[in-house]
């Protein structure tokens, strides 16, 4: 399972793509724990989002592997 | 649905003509052009420069519902949405908003809801680089 | 003062660019531009083009009161307004208003009273011609 | 004492420019009256202002030989 990194999540993480063991599945929900607790460094940032296949999602979105997934920081465009 | 908006991100500089261009309709007696640019001073610090990232395909997704949300409350002609990526300069432009409309009260309505929902929603994030160091715009508490 | 303020009136086509080169400001992250086009369509007539009439010397007077009023109600930095004289082509620019600002709310609102203000205000005249006719715009009941 | 005309007024006055006689001087009221009766034309007209030294002017105002003044029809621009 590959995960996309943008922004400040790209430098937290040391690269624009994250790869991880996801043979079960599991949810936003599960990953947001997962990162956090990999990343300690997540807790300090304002909270971000997820986004599956190109659009936001909830923690309770089950995520399977072939989905596009990716940390999304709070945004700053414009 | 593509003659009537315009959504684009780019790596090279935003031309103010081409939005202007795009939006331009006989039907229309008003256009509202909304252009970001790069400023010196920001909260007391000064910048150098700014570097735009974008998650572009999810980016230029989200442009387009905002384009067509538009569209559908304001009941505006055409939009054209151009964005920034990479470095920009002092400035120079990171956003492009063009609206054309028979009426210009909607123009200015639609356009700056479409820039006020571009800086809430669209996955794009500036680093700002200072005289004194770089950080991500938003990104602390 | 006139450095923060540029008022034309002109008989030869309207440039955005000269507007927006003029506002740009290295303190301001907005720059809001409000283009007012001839349209072919006007309450249900065919219009051909347009011929506006100014009294040019109180026209820019007026123009210069809105201006300044706008800087002093919004506080924005910079505000250019060009207003077209004589024949328009349809699609052809009437008038263009661009605004600088600190903040972008600031500079829709200053651009949408100036050109408010400016269409209740400046003595300027639009005749409109017609496939069969043509008339001064507002003078009849 | 010379009356600028624009747009409308041009045509029904028929010159950009009305020469009147003005030795004893005269409000602005008294200068309207004038032309309502001069020019009935201008009162199937929406109403339209004078302005004196290219600044709008009420009735009450008294109009000078050296004044410049103008009719200003309903204005239609941008």
């Amino acid at each position: 399972m590959k995960v996309l990194c943008f922004g400040v999540a790209k430098e937290i993480v040391g690269s624009s793509e994250l790869i991880l063991d996801n043979d079960k599945g599991l949810t936003v929900g599960e990953l947001k724990s997962y990162l956090n607790t990999a990343y300690p460094q997540f807790l300090e940032y304002k909270s971000y989002v997820v986004a599956i296949n190109q659009a936001y999602a909830d923690d309770k979105l089950s995520i399977s592997p072939s989905d596009e997934i990716a940390i999304i920081p709070p945004v700053s465009g414009g | 649905m593509d003659s009537i908006i315009d959504i684009q991100v780019l790596s090279t500089p935003l031309s103010i003509d081409a939005c202007y261009n795009f939006v331009l309709d006989e039907k229309c007696g008003g256009i509202d052009l909304f252009v970001g640019t790069v400023r010196r001073w920001n909260k007391g610090k000064e910048v150098t420069h700014l570097h735009f990232e974008a998650y572009v395909e999810m980016a230029v997704k989200e442009m387009k519902k905002i384009a067509l949300a538009a569209i559908e409350k304001y009941g505006i002609e055409k939009i054209s949405i151009h964005h920034r990526i990479g470095q920009v300069e002092l400035e120079g432009i990171a956003v492009i908003i063009a609206v054309s409309s028979k009426h210009r009260k909607s123009a200015f309505e639609a356009c700056s809801y479409a820039i006020d929902t571009l800086k809430n929603e669209v996955p794009i994030w500036k680093k700002e680089f200072l005289i004194d160091g770089s950080y991500w715009v938003n990104s602390r508490p």
